[in-house]
C-alpha cells in the first residue's frame, strides 16, 4: 500500500510542477499558435475520454483556453491549452499504467 | 517552448514507468474466482476491524465511529428518508397509463427482492441493476424513464430496499464466462486509480475506512451498497447508487461516466457480490 | 396530497412523547441555485402543538432549522386516544395542519 | 440525563427517569403558585431572529442576561457529521421552565430556535439545526423568570475530498 501512496505523491508533484512552467513565450502568441496548441490539447483530451479516464480539470482548463482565445488573450490561451494537453497526457498515462498497476492494491 | 513541455512529459512518464515496474505484485493473469475474492474481501475487513460486528459493516461510517453513530441514531429516531419511502410506496401502487404497475415487472411484485440485485442477465449478457430494471419496466409500459440521480428513482429504490431490510445480500454469478468477466471488470474498476487526485475506490474505502476526510468518516467498502439508496445531509436529499458513483468520481476530479455505464453496473455487481450474507439496510441516512 | 407533517405521539403513563418531522425546504435565503440566483428565504416560523384545547408546545423557528425539520418533546396530562393538533405557518404565508391520535 | 445510545425502548425509560426526576422537583412546590411569569406571548419574536450576535438576540428575546448552570444539560456532537443537520438537544432539572432557546453563535443570525414550554410540558427539546461553521452552540432555559445557559463548541466543516 505504501508504494501506491508514494506513486500518487509523485504524480501530483510532477503535475504541480508542470503548471508552474508557464514560461512567457519569446513573442506574444497569436491565433495560429493558439490553434496548434488547442488542437494538440483537444486530441489528447479526446484520447483520454476514449480511455474513459478523462479528468474534470482537463475539461475546465481546455474551456478556459477557448474563452481566453475568444477574448483575444492568446498568451493566456496558449498557456492554458498547453496545460490542458499536459493534464490530458497525464490522464492517458494514468489509464495505461493502471491497466496492470491496480492489482497491487487488490485484496487477495 | 514546445521542446520544454515535451521534455517535462518525457521525464514524467519515465519516472512513473520506473515506479510502476517496481510494484511488487505484477502477477500473470489469474483465473477469476469470485468465491475466493469474496472470502478474502470479507476477511480483510473482519481482521482489520475485529470489534465491528459483521452485520454492522453495512452501516458504513457509523460502524467506524461512536460519535457519528450517536448522531445517526438520533436521525434514525425519525429518519429524513421517511418522505422518499412513502413516495416510493405510493408510486409503486399507482398504475401506469396502461393500467399495469411496477409489481407486474418484478418477481414477487417487487417486494422483498432487492437483495438479489444486481443480477446477471444471460440473455443480454450484461449486469442489470435495480435502477436499470425499474426504468426498463417504465419504458416497457410506455412511460418515460426517470433520471438515475433524481428523487423519483431514489423513492422507488428506497421502497424496494425497505421491503428487503434485514435480508442477507444474495447476488448470484451464473457459470457464464461473460458473468465472470463482468465481475472481474467491476473489480478492476474498483481498484483502478482515476482523476487528478489519482485515487481509486480502494484508496479511500479499503486503505483508510474509519479515517476522516474533513468532516466525514470513510465507510468500509464491505457492505457499502447495502444501505442504498441513501438520504445524505450533504445533498439534503436522496441519492441513488448512480448518484453516489458519479459524485465520488467528480470528487477525485475524474469525469463521471454516463449513468448505468457498463463499468458502474459491473462495479455494483462486484461490490454487492462480495457483501453476500450481509443484511440489506436501505434506505439509509448518511452524512 | 399527503400531509407535510409526520407525527408520532406515544403515551407512557401520564407522559406523552411527541416526535414530528415536517417536509419543508427551510431555505435560508443565502443559498444560490444552479443558475446562480439567490433562492429566497422560505422557512417555517411557527409550529404549534395543541392537545385537549390548550397549547402544549410552541416552536418559533428561524432559518437555522434544518431542512425537513424534526423536533421531539414530551408533555403531561394527555392519554391514549386524545387528539394532538399540529399546525405550522411559514414566512410566505404557507401552512399545514393535521390532527394525530395519541397511541 | 441525555439521550444515550441503545435501542429506543431503553431511551424511553431514560427519558421517563429524567421526567420523573423533574416532576419530583416540582412536587414539593404548592401547586397553586402560578409560575412567576406567564410564558412569553404567542407573537413570533421577529426582532430577536434579526439580531446578529447571540447577546443581542438573548436581550431581544428575554430582555435579560443568562448565567451558566450545570442544571442545563446541552447534548451536541463534538464534530457535526454535516453542518446542515446537527442533532442538538437540551434537558434540565430546573423547575418552572417557561422557555427554551438555541443559539448558534456565528450563524448569520444567532437565534436558531425558541420554544415556549407551557405548564405541564417536560423541559426538554431535541431538534436538528444548521450551523454555518465551527462555533459555540448555546442553550438558554428560562426558569422561574431567570435565564440559565449551557454552551458547547461543535466543530463543523465540509466533507469529501474536494472535487
Amino acid at each position: 500500500m505504501k508504494r501506491s501512496l508514494a506513486r500518487a505523491m509523485v504524480l501530483a508533484l510532477l503535475l504541480a510542477f508542470s503548471f508552474a512552467l508557464d514560461v512567457a513565450p519569446a513573442r506574444a502568441a497569436n491565433e495560429a499558435d493558439y490553434k496548434t496548441a488547442y488542437s494538440a490539447a483537444e486530441a489528447a483530451s479526446k484520447e483520454a475520454a476514449s480511455l474513459r479516464h478523462q479528468w474534470t480539470v482537463t475539461v475546465s482548463v481546455l474551456a478556459a483556453a477557448k474563452k481566453a482565445a475568444d477574448g483575444g488573450d492568446f498568451d493566456r490561451a496558449v498557456a492554458a491549452a498547453r496545460e490542458a494537453e499536459a493534464l490530458a497526457k497525464a490522464s492517458i498515462f494514468q489509464a495505461t499504467t493502471e491497466k496492470e498497476a491496480w492489482k497491487a492494491m487488490e485484496i487477495r | 517552448m514546445k521542446a520544454r513541455t515535451s521534455i517535462l512529459l518525457g521525464s514524467l512518464s519515465a519516472a512513473l514507468v520506473a515506479l510502476a515496474l517496481t510494484s511488487p505484485r505484477v502477477v500473470a493473469a489469474d483465473k477469476v474466482d469470485p468465491v475466493a475474492d469474496a472470502r478474502a474481501f470479507q476477511n480483510f475487513f473482519f481482521q482489520k476491524f475485529p470489534d465491528v460486528k459483521h452485520e454492522d459493516f453495512v452501516n458504513g461510517p457509523y460502524s467506524m465511529n461512536e460519535d457519528m453513530k450517536r448522531q445517526w441514531q438520533e436521525k434514525e429516531e425519525f429518519p429524513p428518508y421517511e418522505f422518499a419511502l412513502d413516495a416510493g410506496k405510493e408510486m409503486f401502487a399507482t398504475p401506469f397509463k396502461n393500467g399495469k404497475t411496477y409489481a407486474d415487472c418484478f418477481p414477487n411484485g417487487g417486494v422483498g427482492i432487492r437483495q438479489n440485485y444486481p443480477y446477471f442477465d444471460e440473455k443480454e449478457g450484461k449486469v442489470v441493476t435495480l435502477e436499470l430494471a425499474l426504468n426498463r419496466c417504465r419504458e416497457a409500459n410506455g412511460e418515460a424513464p426517470y433520471s438515475y440521480v433524481k428523487d423519483e428513482m431514489a423513492s422507488l429504490t428506497a421502497y424496494m430496499a425497505f421491503t428487503s431490510r434485514g435480508k442477507p445480500m444474495d447476488i448470484k454469478i451464473p457459470d457464464d464466462p461473460r458473468a465472470l468477466a463482468a465481475f472481474e471488470n467491476g473489480k478492476r474498476y474498483f481498484y483502478t486509480r482515476r482523476g487528478q487526485m489519482n485515487f481509486s475506490c480502494a484508496s479511500c474505502h479499503v486503505q483508510s475506512p474509519g479515517e476522516r476526510i474533513r468532516a466525514e468518516i470513510l465507510a468500509p467498502a464491505l457492505g457499502i451498497l447495502n444501505a442504498m439508496p441513501i438520504y445524505r445531509s450533504e445533498w439534503s436529499g436522496m441519492g441513488t447508487t448512480t448518484r453516489r458513483f458519479v459524485t465520488c468520481n467528480s470528487q477525485t476530479r475524474a469525469v463521471p461516466l454516463e449513468p448505468q455505464a457498463d463499468e458502474y453496473r459491473d462495479v455494483e455487481y462486484f461490490l454487492s457480490y462480495v457483501a453476500n450474507g450481509l443484511p440489506i439496510s436501505g434506505p439509509g441516512a448518511r452524512p | 396530497m399527503a400531509s407535510s407533517i409526520r407525527v408520532r405521539a406515544t403515551a407512557n403513563g401520564d407522559i406523552t412523547e411527541v416526535q414530528a418531522l415536517i417536509q419543508h425546504p427551510m431555505d435560508t435565503g443565502f443559498v444560490k441555485d444552479a443558475k446562480g440566483e439567490l433562492i429566497p428565504a422560505h422557512y417555517i416560523q411557527q409550529l404549534k402543538f395543541e392537545c385537549n384545547g390548550k397549547d402544549v408546545f410552541v416552536a418559533d423557528w428561524g432559518t437555522a432549522v434544518s431542512k425537513d425539520p424534526y423536533v421531539k418533546f414530551s408533555f403531561k396530562g394527555a392519554k391514549k386516544g386524545d387528539d394532538l393538533k399540529v399546525s405550522w405557518t411559514d414566512n410566505k404565508g404557507g401552512s399545514d395542519t393535521i390532527t394525530a391520535k395519541i397511541s | 440525563m441525555t439521550t444515550l445510545p441503545g435501542p429506543t425502548a431503553t431511551r424511553r425509560l431514560i427519558l421517563q427517569g429524567a421526567a420523573s426526576v423533574a416532576l419530583l422537583g416540582l412536587g414539593n412546590l404548592p401547586f397553586g403558585a402560578a409560575p412567576a411569569r406567564a410564558a412569553a406571548n404567542d407573537k413570533y419574536p421577529e426582532e430577536a431572529f434579526k439580531q446578529k450576535s447571540e447577546a443581542d438576540a438573548i436581550k431581544a428575546l428575554y430582555g435579560k442576561t443568562a448565567e451558566p448552570s450545570d442544571k442545563v444539560k446541552l447534548d451536541a456532537p463534538e464534530i457535526a457529521e454535516n453542518g446542515g443537520v446537527v442533532p442538538i438537544s437540551v434537558t434540565t432539572t430546573l423547575d418552572k421552565v417557561t422557555s427554551i432557546s438555541f443559539f448558534v453563535a456565528e450563524n448569520p443570525s444567532a437565534l436558531a430556535a425558541s420554544y415556549k414550554i407551557p405548564e405541564g410540558t417536560i423541559p426538554a427539546v431535541a431538534n436538528r439545526l444548521k450551523m454555518a461553521k465551527t462555533t459555540n452552540v448555546v442553550a438558554i432555559v428560562e426558569a422561574d423568570g431567570k435565564l440559565y445557559s449551557a454552551t458547547k463548541e461543535v466543530k463543523v466543516t465540509v466533507g469529501g475530498c474536494g472535487g
